[in-house]
């Protein structure tokens, strides 16, 4: 492995061009020029630089690599990078949709280019920080951190109910988050350490304890993903957000939930997360059946997708919780999936949003006749969310409705009732959209995607039609990571087992 | 045959006092336009007495027949409180002259206090503790009504006053009780005396009670609060600033002495009267704060906030907890003093405003003060990586440690609903269109007071070794 | 290798055509797929011969496609008896489809979107009948779906176009549904995908219960039976079947391709595929009997009054599939699938045909204005005559001399009555009178078309003419087939030797069902024919008002022949098919064309039921659409904005405020309020430790 | 029948007692006030003096000397704002300090 | 004994009545006369248990110093006592109540004190030692053992006397004062100007 720290590289350089676009002087233009260049230049070299994670990372081994360590805050927090087969996707999905959010604000960001990049390159840090910190402290410190460029983001460019929506976001995050880190600091008392390598490997809490800590976790983690009933800030803050802004929500925050579930919840919980598996189960069928049908009725291009993303967040957690390797793999499989699905949907209402400044669905339709492009983009990814094979949308759903049918077969058939009524919204909103008559004269003069749009939408169709058709290469890192997991775990719920009658014929001899 | 005591260990007591003596002198000889000089000779007064902390700050010894004590506890909160009076100077003076109060008895009261300060910090004994109460009290109360010609300044000092002379009355009866009950008005005696085993004197616990409800009065902690939010409100600016700081981490060292010098034994009865404060200045601190349109107010009820997450250190009496407590100390001092220098600033051409709502825009017309505020309004909130997370994070360990988990999870609780009028300060300066510009003509000594406070609070978390060293290290003097 | 080019040739050309539309040009993507698909076809011939022929099964792995954990699925092409068959038919007249587009579709302005999309079509069709595993053979189906989607609502700016695209998709994905949690099933019953290895442990399996759905139940039935949801839904089956008239609001070459002869049959290909799993599901096949009968004969019902011309052709779409269905229900999958075979020809036939009579009648659909068309596009009316004799399965007992549908719906119709079980005399005898109402909306649908007066306006007859050679062309050839394809292939489909022919492809029991077709009573054969001759007769009395009276004499003549030689030889069969005709010939005899409107007016409410659908959309839109937009609005504004925001955030929000508003009023300023707090304080401070430390001093 | 420390306390605690009442109950002016404080502080010179002499130790009395010191800085500082108060509103009446609140 | 006695409850009993005429009083003036009052009868209860410096103090420093300080400003800042809101009763009851409570509260607790623990090793000045009035024994304490608290004291004085400067204290602009040296330092240079007048022409 390089000797070099890669992953703090991956993780500072963006923060480096905000320091550097910080400091640029010019008139307002000139600078607003330069900071975009600035800020393409930063995030396109994280995204390279990020590969070579890729490329060197070994997929042979569960173990944590280019591992990172020095002494922090006194004590056993330290200062602890590292990336395992479920992190470091993860970091590549931050990276590759970067450049995409920050061209997506190219022209459509007029007001303060500086600030806006500089969150955006700052969120950058904050994002690849929580996928690749080993040390509690350091991940919430990542974790949290997010949500102040995320709040201005939203607040200073997003839209009309702004306000709402950037409070709503934050503080629906905050209280579950800060329930997390009283749940960390127990963490460190019971175990003495804040470590992630050794809570993961030497550390076994009591089983009530647990149960405690899993609840408190899962107030963070379930606000995040976001799992039904928290999830009504989702539609909300994607609604006010700017493109870029909901690409970033849709397509890394919210996987910060099911990222947390998998490095926390299940290997260092697994007694509780068994035990609540079923409450897990629960809500993540309310969302999917619920969610969609919601979406359903939705007027607004934004809100439906958001809608749609808490449906397809059901399905990660169905995956997650069922603790087998179709559902564990599809589940992150899913997460990756749709990261980048989610995300370019984002932009396509984009593209149309910065031509006619709306998202209300009834004022489109008949895109097709002057945006033939568009519409054929615009239908790849409607296809891909709904999840239909050859795209990336349909490996993870179907891995964990294959893994979850193993689990439970009442919660299989009701999560898939989502392929029915995901279809329904998704080809709905494609109808009412891009098909039909071009009967509005404002939207005769749209014109088509320009250069810049093809330059976005291009690498996203491709890694859409890559990841369905080539899952391997995704799969194929997680598998040993995935392994070591579920072989813990179920170590961890036989040991408890045995343990457990033991203790109820002890107490009545 | 009279033995003269170690003077040595009070070096910084002495430096300030006879220095307030000679202050005064210079400026009664140099007259009105003396603010400047006096001000700064102050601020240099304030560093050489912080640089005379240094020598004695490693060893605990005890002077002046029992009634002085310095150590590394009382060091780390003399470099604090010391730090605190200096920034505070440098803030104020521009305030001062364009508000037609150029009165070189302001940094000299301010010498004044900060040595009353010290006295308490290094108190040992009940008397030691109410003089050096006093001698900041007395200061402070004149500083409230500094601006004599203001109503609202003078409602200020007769309200601190008022209420400050009351809790003074309780604190004092409470002495007496402890006194009569014990025998004695040194904290080793005290200590001594509760340590027995046997039930604790009920007497002693009534005293204890009223000597603690003193306490809270001058930390503001509820419902012994409720001067704060009119005092912060009715002083002039710079005062508040003044109070925010230097003497709410005296007041907070002094209850931490008090407690652990004096009653460490009892420290299970104690705790739940601290339980009690926190809970209720943490809830009433974030709810009375949402419904404010004053910021000064608001900064009182934040602060208000603040001492119920401070008053939770102090609740777990372990090491830890108040080893927590000096890091939120050290942490509120860089946010709060940054916070009040750039409240300082919002100015106009007609005068200092005081309203949430002047702040309109501030991000398209002031951006670098608008960012410094709102680094300042996310450490407050606790959001990391910011200073002010860190402040809470500790405080949450020792809690959780001491097996306080309900306490800090109504903490967590409170701070969540506390970011949100933290955030609508961001969201006023951020998502609102802008109001007329404030004066461009900031001031150095508040741009570079901002602007050091701004980077400790935002870089806080790359280097946070020493501060939270140096604390636990303070913390361990205690417990010898 | 050249089986890789069959599947893959017809993706390039999409992706060519499809992006390169422009460069190309109209001319240059028509090439492109017409070339690429015709040279799957020659290639998928040859495929024919030496796999199906030459019993010489293929199989090739291209790549991992999902791994995961025991989850492991391939890309895939395998190639056996059955596969090169489909290959045939989806080539085979997807070529012919592409050739006529070029026509069908010359005044269209997105001739090279809707080349690739045939295209694209193609290959997704290719991919699912060479999978070698459920979840390919899931991509292909899937695949297919979205093809008919996209050429549906190919007319993107009708919106009835685009609701009926959406309605198919739909419609495939509540089948599919019923697919998915079957291929979940099979993962966990058999922890593998691939048809060889669950093929291979199937027996194993057979009787063994698992818990599905918190109940107890036989595994391979349930499998096979969520399995067949899915072929419900892409065959149109009884239920799932509102989808297919729809979808003729695509353009005729994608009814003829997709909803004729391809696409539709795939829930046929994939039942005879797992036909090892179904062979042990009776329960299952007991279901798919019962469900295929009922549609053939419910399809027909709503055939008879149908007035587009094609939904006409729609309706006999779905009830031909109902024919093959409960082929496969009562175990003759050779005869389920040589129906799907010829059955693709003629009603690719008879898609093309009407197809060139809605291009000559300036895209005229409505039977009702037509009329009196013969003279004006001959080849058109012969072809079309031709297509619909062999779907009326008109040809000669006895002799075995007869029109492709002829051999293959009665060898169905000979399977059901040999199953001798009694889903299979269900199956029989709807089977029965759906060939009648086929027989007789076919002959409605010609007479109404080409013969009689003419009901058209004067401008459009002006205009109508026939088709250019190259819409022709195609229909020759499969005219062709309507003709031979029957003849020609009978034995090697379901002859004596199909065993060998379909070498393992499909599964061959001991006591098979096709051994003892061949060996039922003679009236079973005859009893079809008289069906469609009596459905063709008395559509011919009904609508055209000169039939020639020595017509109607000879049907009364053959009628009693039948009654005679069924009494001579004892055949109670004989006599009762006999009887049958009788009634067919009297009505012929007496038959008028004022008839069916005296009909309908008789019998409105049964005529609107029909004319309805059964009411079937009316039915799902209260059942389904309706309650789950309800649903959704209330959840959206009641669930989410009232009960969780109401009570979450926002409600805890406006708590706080109320609480905040209310509390800072205690903040009175007043001194002696403040002072009157920290009384309280401290007394209560002080009662408490009073009580606490219980006076005990 | 003796004196006892008791007695002292007692009178001290009606005095302290009556301080508190002063503060709070008085809706007068504010020199009641001042002079309640004054109360407050003699009582609790009272128990100091009590004590120091019924424990037999100084340490009480050298307390309340301070005490005394302390309160009459006390009420200079106390009045002088007073007065300042009252020059710039014209009343000290205790109602009428209530300009802030909130 | 029994004239200590009588003493003692002479004394309480008027300490108290005159601190609760302090806080009813309606005139302040009288108010303050109370406090003096109380004051006197306290120093004669110290005077009953032999702190007869503190006594002393209390009326020299108390009485003489602070109560009159009282009456001067109550007088200075010329209050119109009918204006004066009588509120007193409004709040009583619960007030009362708490007050009460507190009360009892209180004497529940020092009717039950003991002699506090001596504590070996801790200098505790003793009351009288050696025949020692209480006087010389605070005098030979408060030097020595308290000088800290007693330097301290005079801060406090100090800041007390600042405090009241700052704020009461003003340069009024228009009052005319006597400048000697500004008239010692006149010099007819700067004040005279001669001008010559040109004859004929007048001013």
């Amino acid at each position: 492995m390089t000797g070099w720290p890669i992953l703090s590289l991956v993780t500072f350089l963006p923060l480096i061009g905000a320091v550097f676009a910080l400091l640029l002087r010019g008139e307002e233009a000139v600078v607003a020029r330069n900071v975009r260049t600035v800020a393409l230049l930063t995030t396109s070299a994280t995204f390279l630089v990020s590969l070579l994670i890729w490329i060197n990372f070994d997929s042979g081994t569960a173990a944590f690599q280019f591992v990172e360590d020095h002494p922090w805050l006194g004590g056993t927090i330290h200062y602890r990078m590292g990336v395992d087969g479920i992190s470091m996707l993860f970091v590549i999905l931050t990276t590759f949709l970067m450049p995409f959010c920050i061209l997506a604000s190219w022209d459509s960001i007029g007001k303060r280019v500086r600030d806006y990049m500089i969150a955006f390159l700052l969120l950058e840090t904050l994002m690849i920080g929580v996928f690749c910190a080993l040390d509690l402290v350091l991940f919430y410190l990542f974790f949290e951190g997010g949500l102040i460029p995320m709040f201005l983001i939203i607040g200073v460019w997003g839209g009309a109910r702004k306000i709402y929506a950037s409070f709503k976001f934050f503080l629906y995050t905050l209280v579950g988050s800060l329930l997390m880190l009283l749940a960390m600091i127990a963490i460190y008392i019971y175990a003495g350490t804040t470590s992630i390598p050794e809570l993961l490997s030497g550390t076994h809490f009591d089983a009530g304890l647990q149960k405690w800590l899993w609840l408190a976790f899962f107030a963070s983690f379930a606000v995040k993903m976001p799992m039904w009933p928290v999830h009504t800030w989702l539609p909300d803050a994607h609604v006010e957000a700017p493109t870029a802004g909901s690409v970033i929500l849709a397509g890394v925050l919210l996987k910060m939930g099911g990222y947390g579930f998998l490095r926390f919840s299940l290997p260092m919980f697994p007694v509780a997360s068994d035990y609540f598996a079923p409450l897990v189960f629960a809500l993540s069928v309310i969302a999917v059946m619920y969610t969609s049908l919601v979406a359903l009725m939705q007027q607004d291009m934004k809100k439906l997708i958001a809608y749609s993303s808490v449906a397809h967040m059901g399905f990660v957690t169905l995956g997650l919780f069922v603790m087998n390797p179709q559902g564990v793999e599809g589940g992150i499989f899913q997460m990756l999936s749709h990261g980048i699905v989610s995300g370019a949907l984002f932009l396509c209402v984009g593209v149309v949003y910065d031509r006619l400044h709306t998202r209300e669905i009834d004022r489109y339709g008949g895109l097709v006749n002057n945006m033939p492009r568009y519409a054929l983009v615009f239908m790849i990814f409607t296809m891909a969310s709904v999840g239909l094979p050859g795209t990336s949308g349909f490996v993870g759903e179907f891995m964990v409705l294959a893994g979850v049918f193993q689990a439970d077969t009442v919660v299989c058939a009701l999560a898939a009732t989502g392929l029915v009524l995901g279809a329904s919204y998704m080809l709905w909103l494609y109808r009412k959209v891009i098909f039909g008559e071009l009967t509005k004269d404002d939207l005769k003069c749209l014109l088509d995607l320009s250069p810049r749009e093809k330059l976005i939408f291009a690498p996203l169709v491709a890694v859409v039609f890559w990841m369905g058709i080539f899952p391997g290469s995704f799969l194929g890192v997680m598998h040993v990571s995935v392994d070591n997991l579920l072989h813990n775990y179920d170590t961890a719920i036989a040991a408890h087992e045995a343990v457990a009658p033991a203790i109820a014929e002890g107490a009545h001899p | 045959m009279i033995e003269v005591p170690a003077l040595l260990p009070a070096l910084p007591e002495i430096i300030l006092a006879i220095g307030a003596l000679a202050l005064l002198m210079l400026g009664v000889f140099t007259g009105e336009k003396s603010l400047r000089t006096v001000s700064a000779l102050a601020v240099l007064l304030l560093l050489a007495a912080a640089a005379a902390v240094l020598p004695g700050y490693r060893d605990t010894v005890v002077t002046f027949g029992g009634m002085f004590v310095s150590d590394s506890f009382g060091g780390f909160c003399k470099i604090l409180i010391l730090l605190g009076s200096a920034l505070s100077i440098i803030i104020s003076v521009d305030y001062l002259e364009r508000e037609n109060l150029k009165r070189f008895e302001y940094p000299v009261l301010i010498v004044l206090a900060t040595l009353g300060m010290l006295m308490m910090v290094s108190s040992n004994d009940l008397i030691a503790l109410y003089i050096g109460l006093e001698t900041q009290s007395l200061a402070l109360y004149v500083m409230a009504a500094f601006s004599r010609d203001s109503a609202r300044s003078t409602e200020a000092g007769l309200k601190y006053f008022v209420l400050g002379a009351l809790s003074s009355g309780m604190l004092l009866y409470g002495s007496s009780l402890i006194y009569g009950f014990t025998g004695g008005t040194s904290f080793s005696l005290i200590a001594a005396a509760v340590s027995g085993s046997g039930p604790v004197p009920i007497g002693v616990l009534l005293g204890l009670v009223f000597v603690m409800a003193g306490l809270a009065f001058k930390v503001s902690a509820v419902p012994f609060h409720m001067w704060t939010p009119d005092v912060y409100e009715g002083a002039p600016t710079p005062v508040t600033a003044f109070f925010a700081v230097a003497p709410k981490i005296a007041a907070m060292a002094l209850l931490v002495r008090t407690m652990f010098g004096a009653f460490p034994e009892i420290s299970d009865q104690w705790q739940q009267i601290l339980v009690f404060l926190s809970i209720a200045s943490m809830v009433v601190g974030a709810v009375f704060a949402i419904v404010q349109t004053n910021i000064k107010r608001l900064m009182a009820y934040s602060s208000i906030g603040h001492v119920g997450y401070a008053l939770m250190g102090v609740a777990t009496g372990t090491p830890d907890g108040v080893k927590s407590v000096l890091v939120y100390l050290a942490i509120y001092l860089a946010m709060n003093v940054g916070a009040f220098a750039l409240i300082i600033a919002m100015r106009r051409k007609d005068g200092a405003t005081e309203s949430i709502a002047d702040l309109a825009g501030l991000s398209r017309t002031r951006p670098a003060m608008a960012f410094a505020l709102a680094i300042f309004m996310f450490s407050l909130a606790g959001i990391p990586p910011l200073a002010g997370f860190f402040g809470k994070f500790y405080v949450f360990i020792a809690a959780i440690e001491a097996n306080l988990t309900f306490l800090a999870v109504i903490g967590a609780l409170a701070s969540a609903v506390s970011a949100f009028y933290y955030l609508r300060i961001v969201k006023v300066m951020y998502f609102d269109e802008p109001a007329d510009a404030f004066d461009v003509n900031t001031g150095r000594g508040i741009t570079a007071v901002a602007t050091v406070s701004a980077l400790v609070t935002l870089l806080f978390f790359v280097f946070p070794a020493p501060i939270v060293g140096a604390a636990a290290y303070a913390a361990q003097s205690l417990f010898q | 290798m050249y089986l890789t080019f069959i599947v893959f040739l017809p993706l390039a050309a999409a992706i060519i055509a499809g992006f390169g539309g422009r460069v190309l040009g109209d001319r240059g993507a028509q090439l492109v797929t017409c070339g690429a698909v015709i040279t799957s076809a020659i290639l998928s011939i040859f495929a024919f011969y030496n796999v199906a022929l030459g019993h010489q099964p293929e199989h090739v792995v291209l790549a991992n496609w999902i791994v995961s954990g025991g989850f492991k699925v391939d890309w895939a092409i395998k190639v056996d008896t059955l596969t090169t068959v489909m290959l045939v038919v989806v080539n085979g007249v997807s070529c012919l489809v592409h050739v006529y587009s070029v026509g069908y579709m010359s005044h269209d302005p997105h001739k090279p979107r809707f080349m690739a999309y045939l295209s694209l079509f193609t290959f997704a069709m290719l991919m699912l009948v060479t999978a070698d595993n459920f979840v390919q053979m899931f991509f292909g189906w899937e695949g297919v779906g979205l093809a008919s989607y996209l050429l549906i609502g190919f007319w993107y700016k009708k919106p009835s176009a685009n609701a009926a695209a959406i309605k198919a998709f739909l419609v495939n994905r509540v089948g599919d549904f019923g697919f998915a949690l079957g291929i979940f099933g099979i993962f966990l019953v058999f922890g593998a995908l691939d048809f060889a290895t669950v093929f291979a442990a199937a027996p194993a399996m057979a009787g063994k219960s698992f818990t599905f759905l918190d109940h107890q139940v036989d595994v391979l039935n349930t499998l096979t039976f969520l399995l067949f949801i899915g072929a419900m839904g892409k065959s149109a089956q009884l239920g799932l079947h509102t989808w297919l008239p729809d979808a003729m609001e695509g353009p005729t070459p994608v009814s003829a391709l997709i909803h004729a002869a391809t696409m539709v049959t795939a829930g046929v290909f994939m039942v005879a595929r797992c036909s090892p799993l179904f062979e042990l599901a009776p329960g299952t096949l007991q279901f798919v009997t019962i469900i295929g009968a009922s549609t053939a004969f419910f399809a027909a019902t709503i055939g008879l009054v149908q007035n587009d011309i094609k939904r006409i052709i729609a309706y006999s779409t779905c009830s031909q599939l109902g024919y093959m269905f409960f082929a496969l229900g009562v175990g003759a999958y050779g005869a389920g699938i040589f129906h799907l075979f010829t059955h693709a020809f003629f009603k690719a036939l008879l898609f093309l045909g009407a197809g060139s009579v809605i291009h000559g009648m300036s895209d005229e659909q409505d039977i009702r204005k037509m009329g009196g068309l013969f003279p004006y596009m001959k080849v058109t009316a012969i072809l079309m005559w031709i297509g619909s004799l062999a779907l009326a399965g008109i040809g000669i007992p006895g002799i075995d001399l007869g029109f492709a549908g002829f051999y293959s719906k009665d060898i169905i119709l000979e399977s059901a009555y040999a199953a001798h079980s009694s889903v299979g005399f269900y199956a029989f005898w709807l089977g029965i009178a759906a060939a009648f109402m086929t027989a007789f909306y076919s002959g409605r649908l010609l007479f109404m078309t080409f013969h009689g007066h003419s009901r058209a306006d004067h401008d459009v007859l002006h205009h109508a003419h026939e088709s250019p050679q190259v819409m022709l062309i195609p229909l020759y050839i499969l005219a062709t087939g309507a003709v031979l394809a029957g003849f020609v292939f009978y034995e090697f489909f379901v002859g004596h030797h199909y065993a060998e022919f379909w070498n393992g492809a499909l599964t061959v029991v001991d006591e098979n069902v096709l051994e003892h077709a061949h060996h039922v009573p003679f009236w079973v054969k005859l009893l079809p024919l008289v069906m469609a001759v009596g459905g063709l007769a008395i559509s011919w009395s009904f609508y055209i008002d000169n039939v020639p009276k020595w017509a109607r004499l000879l049907g009364l003549v053959a009628a009693l022949g039948i009654v005679g030689a069924g009494i001579a030889q004892g055949d109670g069969g004989l006599i009762l098919t006999g009887v049958a005709a009788l009634v067919l010939a009297l009505v012929f005899y007496f038959g008028r064309t004022g008839a069916p409107g005296t009909l309908v007016a008789s019998n409105q409410a049964l005529y609107q039921f029909l004319l309805n659908k059964w009411y079937f959309d009316e039915l799902y839109d209260t059942l389904f659409v309706r309650p789950a937009k309800w649903l959704g609005f209330q959840l959206w504004k009641k669930g989410d904005g009232k009960v969780i925001d109401g009570y979450g955030p926002d409600g805890v929000t406006a708590a706080i405020g109320f609480v905040a508003r209310r509390a800072r009023v205690l903040q009175t300023g007043y001194v002696y309020h403040y002072a009157f707090a920290m009384l309280i304080g401290v007394a209560a401070l002080v009662t408490w430790y009073m009580l606490h430390s219980g006076g005990g001093h | 029948m003796t004196i006892g420390l008791e007695n002292y306390l007692i009178v001290a605690a009606i005095l302290f007692t009556l301080g508190i009442f002063g503060i709070f109950l008085n809706r007068k002016n504010v020199i009641i006030i001042l002079m309640s404080i004054e109360l407050m502080l003699l009582a609790v010179n009272i128990n100091l003096v009590a004590f120091s002499v019924f424990l037999g130790n100084l340490i009480g009395q050298v307390f309340a000397l301070f005490v005394l010191t302390v309160a009459a800085g006390e009420a200079a500082i106390g009045l002088a704002i007073l007065v300042i108060y009252f020059r710039n509103r014209g009343t000290i009446a205790v109602e009428d300090i209530s300009q802030m609140k909130g | 004994m029994i004239l200590q006695t009588i003493t003692f409850y002479l004394f309480a009993a008027i300490t108290i009545a005159a601190g609760f005429m302090v806080i009813a009083a309606r005139n302040p003036v009288h108010s303050v006369l109370y406090l003096i009052l109380a004051f006197f009868t306290s120093a004669g209860l110290f005077v009953l248990i032999g702190a007869e410096f503190i006594a002393m103090i209390l009326v020299i420093v108390y009485v003489g110093a602070v109560a009159v300080l009282f009456l001067f400003v109550v007088m200075m800042l010329d209050i119109n006592f009918t204006e004066l809101r009588q509120g007193f009763l409004q709040y009583l009851p619960i007030g009362g109540l708490i007050g009460l409570a507190l009360l009892i509260e209180l004497i529940m607790v020092v009717g039950v004190w003991q002699f506090g623990p001596e504590v070996a090793g801790h200098a505790i000045p003793q009351a009288t030692t050696n025949g020692m009035t209480n006087t010389e024994a605070l005098g030979n304490i408060i030097y020595t053992q308290y000088v800290y608290a007693f330097q301290a004291a005079g801060v406090i004085l100090l800041i007390a006397m600042i405090g009241a400067i700052v704020l009461t204290h003003r340069t009024r602009p228009g009052v005319k004062k006597q400048r000697i040296s500004s008239q010692v330092y006149r010099d007819p240079k700067t004040t005279i100007e001669v001008k010559k007048i040109k004859p004929g022409q007048g001013i």
